[in-house]
């Protein structure tokens, strides 16, 4: 299991710098923008089917943190966790979803790192999201990085690692993920 | 409009206590002196200031404490704050001070005990009523730290009982807790979760041993691992899923638990799962064998079948030991309160058990995890509805009049008691009564 | 510090209030118990809870309530407290609880009227003070719960007068409002607006029926209005516009209306326009048609002709009937006051009537519309200015000493009269110290 | 009067999808940045000059509202109240612009998708906006679909549409457009 | 819990402070009475309301106030209330009311005096207790107004000594700062830096003329200073470093300075750079010029040798002569202060004197500059560590009881006593007790 | 000193308008994420080298501004105080970032406005940056202007202009550039 053992490639420092053709960014834009629309349009499974198998979902819960087995994370998720998430974010007895939480997500700095050892694309950007719970707004920011595996004429995420700015801060509830 | 003594002990019946209780700010205050200002308070634990000079800086109640390793290689707790003109010393937070304490502002220095060491310019303060030997010109150290393995524990008040003496019961859970560690000690993590809750501290501690709420506030998140596993075609239920899931338990289970409740406060409930079988599942029998190495096969048995769910250590917060956990509890203001949580390495236990720690933090403790949000979100109803006119009382009937006596404490005859919030109100009385 | 009968007494005079009953939160909190905590307050329309188990979960000055339909068909007010830990039991806004309620913390069930169903494992309660029987574990009923023609009111005081007494002559508006409807019942709006008014809540009160103010406060949506047309080179003013120019009208227009005030604080001011001609506008016809089906074209040219602008029902909040909507205010804090506003559809009559009545809400009172921003902006304002030492008094002085008593009230000899307010505060007084 | 008839195409979903290439794709981001810079520099005039002259304003006040005829809308103005609006926003004797509001319109996740009924492009976006008034800062966040005609080398909007995350929240003043 | 005169007392020590006088809430409002209430506070300067109508909307302690330039020509402060409804009549900031002020609400009109214009529909009124000429129906005018070369002052107390009694030796200082200007008189900047001080407005004022801190408080904007030097290779320190690193002066430096305080808490301390030879410096020696050209060479050098770092006026904020700034300092709340700073123009002096106060204060004083947040965070970390019990006393013992009499005020003996701290306690405490 | 010298030019009005090319526009997106990042990431050195000799960073203190030389400035500051600004934030005794800000600046909006009489070229944004520190949010949005010179294959800044809708506002410490 990914959570726990540590065969899974979570670095996020491409090895290879790599030039992309023009259309290739704004095809990778649009894969962001859409993943960030289905999240804010609570199409959960679609956003589901965007992962690979063994895609990791990763907010550290530190700076630079190095790794999600030497300390806290505030998610570190397999595909079983996400699809948990999104079966409880749809229940009528998620009590803290009474009232439900709404989002809005924008995605900006799209900027193409490179690619890692195993030739997956390594994508920054940047993502500020407000959501909007019983009348308080919470606002999320921090610099996001999608590890993409080619698929077809489009990507699956192996790994989408979130780091935001109070990643050590206090918090109320983060009921949607970011 | 201050509370008598009798006014105080009005508030708390023998199974239920008046809802003011959580929402008055003046009864809040009156905490903040009496209670967190006077009994024993968890601060941190040892491992989380190795070298001199390492400070961890926290609060205590409403009071802002460093805990410190002074040159004698002990820990000390003072009070933040320079005595000049008044600033917290070092900022919140963990780092070194180095060989001793120095202000931001002008420049004073303290030993790593607090003591003055010196003043810019001593020359301008000879001939004044500055003394640097008077306390009132060091960083005052609070009246009495304690450990007890490991963990740090300091009390606001010169007297009262000592530490063993105020945890009684409650250090068997401590004990096995670092008995689990092959070397007899732990480690804490590195960071930790801090957790905001809507309400107040109080309602958090009642919660703990609250075996009656499981099923009911966490049925997404129960339904939604069943729902996985019926989707997914699994054949057994995963740990990281089980560990939500078994909240779902039929409430004859939670019945079966024992529940046991000590004098100030404090209690546990039995354990609710067994991370894995010894025998069977790999990182619990590689524990295992470290701790047959370690102490002996019987010992070592002994050990790991303590398996206890949460200890409350009223006003401090509630360790558990099976996953390695702190979860320490800080009042912020009356409907607002932080909860941190640590998590710990077991010396000389195997990585794994670690990262299973970890794993059961992430998905069960996480502010962003499948159960904390549902807990929070009660706990918030509870502190809105207590606001209104609907009713007086917050009802702890559940086998009132039916608790048996022991040594030091209480045992329910029922795991679904609501025994150990009796058990809590009653030592709270105590304590605001005490200190009229 | 508790205020006297004198003190309160004195805060109040015949032509001017003192401003600290704006400002002091002291004030506030007696007005909590004396006022909301007694009168009958508007909670919400019959038809927001069409069906059974249907709730609207709402606020009666500092009280967390909840109007359901119960299965008696008849509407209810509970407070929203589960009687157990205190907690919520569902939360703000508006849903169903299906065939009863059930507390999300642990599970105790109540019937739609709030009664005790079922606690889970009933056994551990048994041989306890736990009364199933008793209100101390029932969601809590408010004290009266009335309707007048569908509009629901609650009174937290077991005594005094009756919802209909209440009312007073206020009452014809409610008439009016429903008579408008061919069916004689009106429907609420999927949704509403919720405006927040920095300012104390009496200020909205004060401002429903201050003809004084239209020119002053609203110059710049009159001024554009006309400026449009102007620039447009339009033949007459459109609808969306007029209501915003209307406002503008000469003083000697406001100075004859009529202003009507009745005990209790209520009143009501006469119609500022005429939504369009019977006879040429073609809404106002195919509705005056409907009408006369309903009702022969008598009655409904009556109907009709009772042209009132804003009437104000005390504690509760203004419905229009020309427009057919209600602003409920309700007070958050000394400072602070959300108005929300309800829109309906008269049932029977054409839906371009409900439109056109959606039309004037967007228009007029959205917080994005070009209206409501100055009047936020000036309640603001004098919320702020009194706080200052610029003076002790608010003043009503325009025609103090003139109205003439009518059954139940008082009538002003000049549209511009401040009677409404002293009217106002006459009732806020008697309210204060009745329950003093 | 558009605001009260259902004469118009108020839906904002494409009935066609379409490829747009990359400079148009370029071109409509463009325009979306131009009308919020005219928005928050103040020109107000040029602003409305974007509009076709049947285009409405509109910005629901429930989630995925159907219909402006069938619930209320913080906004739903036509060239008139457009006007108007804007007129109020200049008048000295706008006491609640004093002091006046300034605002910043960030504008991101552009996605194109694909044309209604009558040929109109649907181009949608996310918007967050921070406003500032009174030593307050106020955060509005949502999606947006702005209906464009072509016109010339330019469009036309003839519906914009702003979701916002806290549409049924409760609001103090809004006083500019988004 | 109202305070005694003996509670007050024993408040402030001849050497040290009870450190609840920075957090108390009482004892902010009773200083908003006693204090500002009382006493005279700058409001503005003359040069800001230049021409007759206009206004300049501001605080002074919790009262909004607006200082205008009346038809007679002088500057008149009002409180910023409509006596009507009590609407605050123009907003906070500054511009131009015109020939007259009218109220938002109902255009009431009031002259620029404050005096009772007219309000609309006068006949209403007629006949009813409203006077208009009645102070209670006049925007209220603040009991004293008074100037001193400019600088407006206001106080809310009728009694008391005039202003410039009040100013004593602290007028040297604004007589400084004018005479610095060829013609005699200065003009404010357009624009004025506001800081958020998270921390008691006492606290800044302590500051103001704390010698000892700046090496400390200031080290890393220092260090930063000399090493940019050294690694650029720069034969001398640019004015612009120099102004940051000169706080790194060696003790002695400080020590040397001159301190003298005055009655009623005003102090000044002696200037701590020269900001450039009158000789070698371009702008110094331009200045210089324009000096000697208006003064003649002997006053010109009298008036550039008064060189002055911050003086204090206690309760108003701290005028520097040099770099030609006003850093008004506003209590917002026990814990909460806004810093003004203002730059003047010297009438008559090159452009570039006003621009090197720019550049001073966009160097020092703007909140995003190298200095201004380091003070800003000790200040906070002094509020937050005098919430703790570590100790009673804030510490003023530097000197103490060596301080020289002279006329109206005392001298130090030495630059980093806290001279300055116990002079302005000493005023708070008479202020505090006479008005009890 | 540019602090107080008026030689150079702050003006950010366009005198001529160009029409770059995609590619270039491209390029000059990532140039200011680039210089985002590098911000985000305290890449102070990096950072740095990203201006001309004579570059001054200026934050007005007034609405529409016109110069630094007749009003405060938030900031106005040349090489040596952007240098002495980053040795500062990376000082031990940097008592106000003890515990430290950390920010994410979302650049949106990218606009060429033009080219100024010397050549510049004149590139408009939007930032909206989140910083976070002590437990609390601070936002600071408005509308940038990068003055940028050619170099090589890349662009050195003269002059970047920040304009926060709330120039005028009461602030705390401002710790970070935007
Ligand atoms: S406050 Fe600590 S040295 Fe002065
Ligand atoms: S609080 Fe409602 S069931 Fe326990
Ligand atoms: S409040 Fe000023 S005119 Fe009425
Ligand atoms: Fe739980
Ligand atoms: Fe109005
Ligand atoms: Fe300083």
């Amino acid at each position: 299991m990914m959570l726990m053992e540590e065969k899974f490639d979570y670095s996020t420092e491409a090895t290879k710098r790599v030039a992309v053709p023009a259309d290739t960014y704004q095809q990778l834009s649009q894969f962001l923008y859409h993943e960030a629309r289905l999240l804010d349009t609570r199409q959960w499974d679609a956003w589901l089917k965007l992962w690979t198998p063994d895609g990791m979902y990763w907010i550290p819960r530190s700076r630079d943190q190095q790794s999600p087995y030497d300390a806290l994370s505030l998610c570190w998720d397999d595909d079983v966790l996400r699809r948990v998430r999104m079966r409880i974010l749809d229940s009528p007895r998620r009590w803290s979803q009474q009232p439900r939480s709404y989002a809005s997500r924008l995605i900006g700095n799209v900027t193409v790192d490179g690619t890692d050892s195993d030739g997956c694309l390594l994508v920054r950007s940047v993502i500020h999201m407000t959501e909007w719970r019983r009348e308080t707004m919470f606002h999320r920011a921090g610099s996001c990085v999608h590890k993409l595996v080619a698929d077809g004429d489009s990507w699956k995420i192996k790994l989408k690692r979130v780091d935001l700015i109070d990643c050590d801060g206090a918090y109320e509830a983060i009921e949607l993920y970011m | 409009m201050p509370y008598s003594k009798e006014q105080i002990g009005a508030l708390v019946r023998p199974d239920s206590v008046n809802k003011s209780i959580y929402t008055d700010p003046e009864l809040f205050k009156l905490e903040m002196q009496r209670i967190y200002g006077r009994i024993w308070v968890y601060v941190g634990h040892d491992s989380q200031v190795p070298n001199v000079g390492d400070y961890h800086a926290t609060m205590i109640g409403d009071q802002d404490v460093v805990m410190v390793r002074a040159d004698d290689g002990k820990v000390h707790v003072l009070y933040n704050r320079c005595p000049h003109k008044g600033a917290m010393v070092v900022p919140e937070g963990n780092g070194c001070a180095g060989k001793f304490f120095r202000c931001p502002y002008h420049g004073w220095t303290f030993r790593l005990n607090g003591h003055h060491l010196a003043a810019p310019m001593k020359l301008g303060l000879e001939g004044t009523r500055f003394d640097p030997a008077s306390p009132e010109f060091s960083m005052r150290e609070l009246a009495r730290v304690d450990s007890y393995r490991g963990f740090v524990f300091a009390s606001q008040a010169a007297d009262g009982i000592p530490l063993p003496e105020f945890l009684g019961g409650a250090r068997s859970s401590l004990d096995n807790f670092c008995d689990r560690a092959p070397e007899g000690e732990v480690v804490a993590s590195k960071n930790v979760f801090r957790v905001i809750q809507r309400a107040n501290w109080k309602v958090f501690y009642e919660n703990l041993n609250d075996t009656m709420h499981a099923r009911v506030t966490h049925e997404s998140a129960i339904q939604a691992a069943r729902d996985e596993v019926k989707a997914e075609g699994l054949e057994q239920m995963p740990l990281r899923l089980h560990i939500m899931e078994n909240n779902g338990q039929p409430y004859e289970f939670w019945e079966k638990l024992k529940l046991v409740a000590f004098d100030h406060g404090h209690s546990y409930m039995e354990g609710i799962f067994d991370p894995g079988s010894i025998k069977k599942d790999p990182i619990s029998h590689a524990h295992y064998q470290t701790l047959i190495d370690a102490y002996g096969e019987k010992r070592a048995l002994e050990i790991l079948s303590e398996n206890r769910h949460n200890t409350i250590i009223y006003g401090s917060g509630s360790p558990h030991t099976v996953f390695q956990q702190f979860r320490i509890i800080r009042p912020l203001s009356v409907d607002r309160t932080l909860i941190e949580i640590q998590v710990f390495r077991l010396k000389g236990a195997p990585e794994e058990v670690y990262r299973r720690a970890l794993m059961y933090c992430n998905v069960i403790n996480s502010p962003a995890s499948a159960v904390m949000p549902d807990d929070l979100e009660v706990y918030f109803r509870c502190q809105m509805g207590n606001r209104t006119r609907g009713g007086e009382w917050v009802s702890q009937h559940r086998y009132a009049g039916t608790d048996k006596p022991i040594d030091g404490g209480l045992v329910a005859i029922n795991g679904t008691s609501e025994l150990p919030m009796r058990n809590q109100f009653n030592a709270w009385k105590q304590y605001m009564l005490a200190a009229a």
